[in-house]
């Protein structure tokens, strides 16, 4: 039995996006949020350095300096008017999640205090700035708690652990709506609205070493690109330089920020000699870089895959009142004393900057002239605006979420108001029903586990922090096996009550499609540029690059790629030092 | 290869939940004697109350309370008004004094130690009588 | 036998399928892991290569999400911060108490948040503040600093005797998380919410058992944070 | 398919919808009333056990640990005793209060176990009357008990 729900605009993820989206919709129209998960579970709440912002609280800045480094940190793949853009209102977001309660930690004079980030400097890169506001090492989790309060307090409505598998379109290409599977019952759901936006977030699942939560695998990219829907600069992807050795769980650029280095294995702090005015602090990809250069020349610790990330000449007040959390990581799954002994770390699989190509309003835009889908919306990591270009800068994403959510919010709302509402096709579960029907119904002799693992493997190693063109060939032809075996995957669980077994095997669908983009993305991009490193290509080459990727799904399920070009502004590329 | 896998009858929940033992139980000891002490009380007022019937009446009465085990069960009725007193007035610092609550585990192992000293006087005094 | 650094884990796990029977059932399954490994890698290891029926929630894996609070060994904690090592050769593993379980180690979460909304969790000023920030010291921020941390994943409430046996109680995490906003200088309802809790189902049904402070994966002083609520409605009547 | 305008019409008893139970709006309208029964009750436990803590404590070191005990409790014992203003007065203190802080002690234990509202009335309701007789009984002997009408008892 499938339920219909109606709404003028609906909300696909709870995470910072989704819900600042949401508050800013249920303004003026009725609006549904479907979550996978409970919305406090959301992967924003693992953020946490800080967001930053140009208030200027501690010391001299502007928004046009946060712009710049955005850019320059983005190797200039980044859209410079969203930048711009986004640096502006940064301040106004700041602001605003403060009277909604934010607890900021504050300065003596009871200012929020800041403190400095990874690539965001003073006047063009003269030195390192204060930009980055924060709750000690917590920000993300105050984020996702203070958008979830407002929501309570707005009486947005929930529909929490359904899990939306199909993105319905007419037949003229406007949202309609989407298909939803409810995890408690096993039943489908289908949403009808005007608007629909999706915040999902990230796919850092696809990669064996990964900050991000089991959850992340690329459902929201992957379903509109199931529906022909391009995926934009899917080869862009942040490996954070310091997630815990083996386990990935990352340790804070506010470590580096409040004064911690990194040292290598003979306990030289190696990263003066790649970035010798802002040493460790430099933008993530090449700190990722740096430690990858050193492991591979014999310099990592005992001869092994890791480098030194040390703490502990910061004192025990900072590092109890400034970062707890990540110290405790320390203790708890190394069994190391940050106070004491420096932290084993290596890069990991943080973050995705490319995704659901969106405009400044949120709004989805196919191909190179943009077309806008109506009605059809993405923010946060999900989406690709593109403010982070080739690279992040640390404490970008949850500035990235808060103002294109709300941005997103506002124009989805403008748009239900005036929209009529679309007529669904006939039967719209009926592929979902169909899926299910396989995945259930057929005994087949492969293992979600073994594939994922497999892919998560591969993934790693072949598309990870260095890329080489042979490595990136072996890759697309590991891919369609993986797939094929996918085809032949067996789900023990036949039950209908909470089946995490055929919730996992459908995930593993979207990661595979999710991967197919960033192998072909990074083959056909032969240049380095932020994130993306071509070993057999080691130079940014913007006569041939200086565009965005298009990645298309074909109808026989392989990727066609198209460009598009980067909108620029004041800032000319010149070359990337720090 | 070490994985296996047996499939058992429900043995049912029963399992204590393992909390603070300092905090849990001391709990659970104070319902405890609160209980037995209000029980106790009850009886008390009743007995007493036959004082008003005149000496023979009321000796009949409290001549019960001079039989060994009785006074054995009076013994325990001791301790459970001396606990239910001495935990609560632990209760009470941590209730009016929040910052106590870090120092919760040294005020249980206080409280059960001056528990202890006092009934073993009171056992000094009491248990005589019974084994008399 | 385990591997040479592997260590053999026996989990016995509390199973409940209302599609399969009606009644819940114990199972046991042993398996390799390294004793680094969190509990929540063994229980993975489980579904993903011994049985796939078996569900949990789980999503950040690094105690930030409160997906995954299980009762282990008796015990209320997150699978993902309790490491092999210090469980094996053998753990018990049951969904938490107190709320009804929906399938093995998934609960119904809604009376949980129905008790966390209750409590009116988010701040209430009505004053203009200006196009700055409202200003705080870092005294006054401190004051609650230690709320903040909450996570919501109810070790804290179904750790409580109190929560257990009664369907009324809003139970620790509501009263920590009103603390939060009890104690920000910057809000203005700490009345009204002082009056919710002063209620039969708030806070002075808190009997000071300890277990949600033993019980926080993040170390939150859980019964102190209640104590000082409870003092707040005292002092805020007197 | 006819549009429908209404969010929840067509959910069915709609389980996994988290925000079911909508909060008041508004400020102002968001005010319950101040119903604190169970703030006074948890202070009168306390003010009442420091108060017991003298008065029971008392009681148990004189009667039950003084001389030899409730070996020498007998008629003439009380009513000895009971010619003093103080004794009747602390020990009509300490019934009242004992009684009280029981009583209650008993209807907390009965609010966290037993959930069915008639089943939890009816104990309660049971205690409280065995509580009132007593007290009232208590009360009475006390206040009217008279030694002069067995000449002969007070030592």
């Amino acid at each position: 039995m499938t339920t219909v729900h109606t709404y003028d605009a609906v909300v696909v993820g709870a995470g910072g996006a989704g819900l600042r989206a949401a508050l800013e919709a249920s303004k003026s129209v009725r609006t549904a949020v479907i979550s996978k998960l409970y919305p406090t579970r959301s992967h924003t709440g693992a953020a946490q350095g800080g967001m930053c912002a140009a208030l200027g609280n501690v010391e001299e800045d502007y928004p046009e300096w946060h712009a710049f480094d955005t850019v320059k940190g983005g190797d200039y793949l980044v859209d410079q008017p969203a930048a711009q853009l986004m640096a502006r209102e940064a301040v106004d977001a700041v602001i605003e999640l403060e009277h909604w309660g934010f607890p900021f930690n504050r300065t003596p004079d009871g200012k929020i205090d800041q403190r400095r980030f990874g690539g965001h400097t003073r006047n063009h890169g003269e030195a390192p700035v204060r930009r980055a506001c924060y709750a000690a090492d917590r920000t993300g989790h105050m984020i996702l708690q203070t958008l979830y309060q407002q929501a309570i307090r707005n009486d947005v409505r929930f529909f929490n652990e359904f899990y939306v598998l199909d993105l319905l379109l007419t037949p003229d290409g406007r949202a309609a709506g989407v298909v939803a599977y409810e995890l408690a019952s096993g039943e489908l759901h289908v949403f009808r609205a005007k608007s629909i936006l999706f915040a999902t977030g990230g796919y850092g699942r696809i990669f064996r070493v990964t900050s991000n939560a089991h959850t992340l695998t690329g459902d929201g990219p992957g379903l509109v690109y199931r529906r022909g829907i391009p995926l934009e600069d899917m080869e862009m992807y942040q490996f954070h330089p310091t997630g815990l050795y083996k386990l990935g769980i990352l340790v804070s650029e506010a470590a580096r920020g409040e004064g911690g280095i990194l040292l290598n294995g003979q306990g030289e702090r190696f990263m003066e000699r790649y970035a010798p005015t802002i040493k460790d602090l430099a933008p993530r990809d090449m700190v990722s870089r740096a430690i990858y250069q050193e492991i591979k020349e014999g310099r990592g610790v005992d001869g092994k895959d890791y480098v030194l990330l040390d703490v502990s000449h910061l004192g025990a007040e900072v590092i109890d009142e400034k970062l707890p959390d990540v110290t405790d990581f320390a203790r708890v799954y190394l069994g190391v004393e940050p106070k004491r002994e420096p932290i084993p770390i290596q890069p990991t699989a943080h973050y995705a900057m490319g995704g659901i190509p969106t405009d400044i309003d949120g709004r989805v835009v196919s191909g190179p002239e943009e077309t806008p889908v109506p009605g059809l919306y993405a923010a946060g990591e999900s989406a690709c605006v593109s403010v982070h270009g080739g690279n992040r800068l640390g404490t970008n994403s949850l500035l990235d979420i808060v103002v294109f959510g709300r941005r997103g919010g506002a124009h989805m709302a403008e748009y239900a108001r005036s929209a009529a509402l679309p007529a669904l096709p006939d039967e719209p579960e009926r592929p979902i029903a169909q899926l299910l029907e396989h995945l259930l119904g057929e005994s087949g002799d492969q293992r979600v586990a073994d594939i994922r693992s497999e892919l998560q493997e591969q993934m790693f190693d072949l598309a990870g922090v260095v890329r080489r063109e042979d490595g990136l060939r072996k890759l697309l032809d590991i891919l369609p096996g993986l797939r094929e075996r996918y085809e032949r995957i067996t789900v023990q669980d036949k039950g209908r009550t909470y089946n995490t077994e055929l919730m996992e095997a459908l995930e593993l669908g979207f990661m595979l499609d999710v991967s197919d983009t960033v192998a072909t993305g990074a083959l056909a991009r032969d240049e380095s540029r932020g994130a993306h490193y071509r070993e057999d290509h080691p130079l940014r080459d913007d006569v041939h690059w200086l565009k965005h990727s298009l990645a298309y799904r074909q109808d026989d399920g392989s990727v066609r790629l198209e460009f598009k070009d980067v909108k620029m502004g004041p800032y000319v590329p010149m070359e990337r030092k720090y | 290869m070490a994985d296996r896998q047996t499939r058992r009858r429900d043995e049912g929940y029963g399992r204590l939940y393992r909390g603070s033992r300092e905090g849990q139980w001391s709990w659970v000891l104070h319902r405890v004697t609160g209980v037995v002490v209000i029980l106790f009380l009850f009886a008390h007022v009743l007995d007493t109350a036959v004082v008003g019937w005149g000496p023979a009446a009321y000796d009949r009465v409290v001549s019960i309370y001079k039989n060994p085990v009785v006074q054995f069960l009076e013994w325990i009725l001791v301790a459970a008004v001396l606990y239910h007193a001495f935990n609560g007035v632990r209760i009470m610092i941590v209730d009016f004094w929040p910052r106590a609550a870090r120092r919760h585990r040294e005020l249980s192992y206080g409280t059960i130690g001056v528990f202890v000293a006092v009934m073993i006087w009171v056992s000094i005094v009491m248990l005589p009588r019974v084994f008399r | 036998m385990a591997g040479p650094g592997m260590v053999d884990l026996t989990l016995r796990i509390r199973r409940f399928n209302p599609d399969v029977r009606p009644d819940p059932w114990w199972e046991e399954h042993t398996i390799e892991a390294e004793p680094n490994d969190r509990l929540l890698d063994a229980l993975h290891r489980v579904k993903w290569y011994q049985d796939g029926t078996l569900s949990l929630r789980r999503s950040c894996a690094h105690g930030i999400c409160g997906s995954d609070a299980m009762l282990i060994n008796g015990r209320n904690a997150l699978a993902c911060k309790v490491l092999v090592k210090d469980v094996a050769p053998r753990v018990t593993v049951e969904p938490i108490r107190g709320l009804p379980v929906l399938k093995d180690l998934i609960v119904d979460m809604e009376p949980f948040f129905a008790g966390y909304r209750s409590i009116l969790p988010f701040l209430v000023n009505e004053s203009d503040p200006g196009d700055r920030e409202r200003r705080q010291s870092p005294e006054e921020r401190a004051r609650f600093d230690d709320t903040t941390k909450c996570i919501l994943c109810a070790a804290c409430t179904t750790s409580c005797p109190i929560f257990w046996g009664d369907g009324e109680y809003v139970g620790p995490a509501a009263i920590v998380n009103a603390h939060r906003f009890v104690f920000d200088s910057r809000d203005q309802a700490g009345k009204e919410r002082l009056a919710i809790l002063a209620e039969k189902s708030g806070v002075f049904r808190c009997r000071t058992t300890f277990n949600c402070t033993e019980a926080c994966p993040r170390g939150i002083k859980v019964t102190q944070a209640i104590q000082e609520v409870k003092r707040a409605v005292l002092f805020n009547r007197a | 398919m006819a549009v429908d305008t209404e969010p929840s019409s067509e959910q069915s008893g709609h389980r996994a919808d988290s925000l079911g139970t909508p909060l008041p709006r508004g400020v102002a309208g968001r005010a319950r009333p101040a119903r604190g029964g169970e703030f006074w009750w948890w202070l009168f436990m306390r003010v009442s056990g420091i108060v017991l803590l003298f008065l029971a404590v008392g009681h148990v070191l004189i009667m039950h640990l003084g001389g030899s005990g409730v070996e020498r409790v007998n008629f003439g014992f009380v009513a000895t005793r009971w010619q003093s203003p103080l004794w009747r007065t602390w020990d009509w203190l300490l019934l009242s209060l004992a009684i009280l802080h029981g009583i209650n002690g008993l209807r907390v234990i009965t609010l966290d176990y037993v959930r069915r509202p008639g089943v939890r009335l009816t104990i309660n309701g049971f205690f409280t009357i065995v509580g009132l007789v007593l007290f009232a009984l208590g009360t009475i002997v006390v206040v009217t008990f008279d030694p002069s009408k067995w000449p002969g008892v007070i030592k």
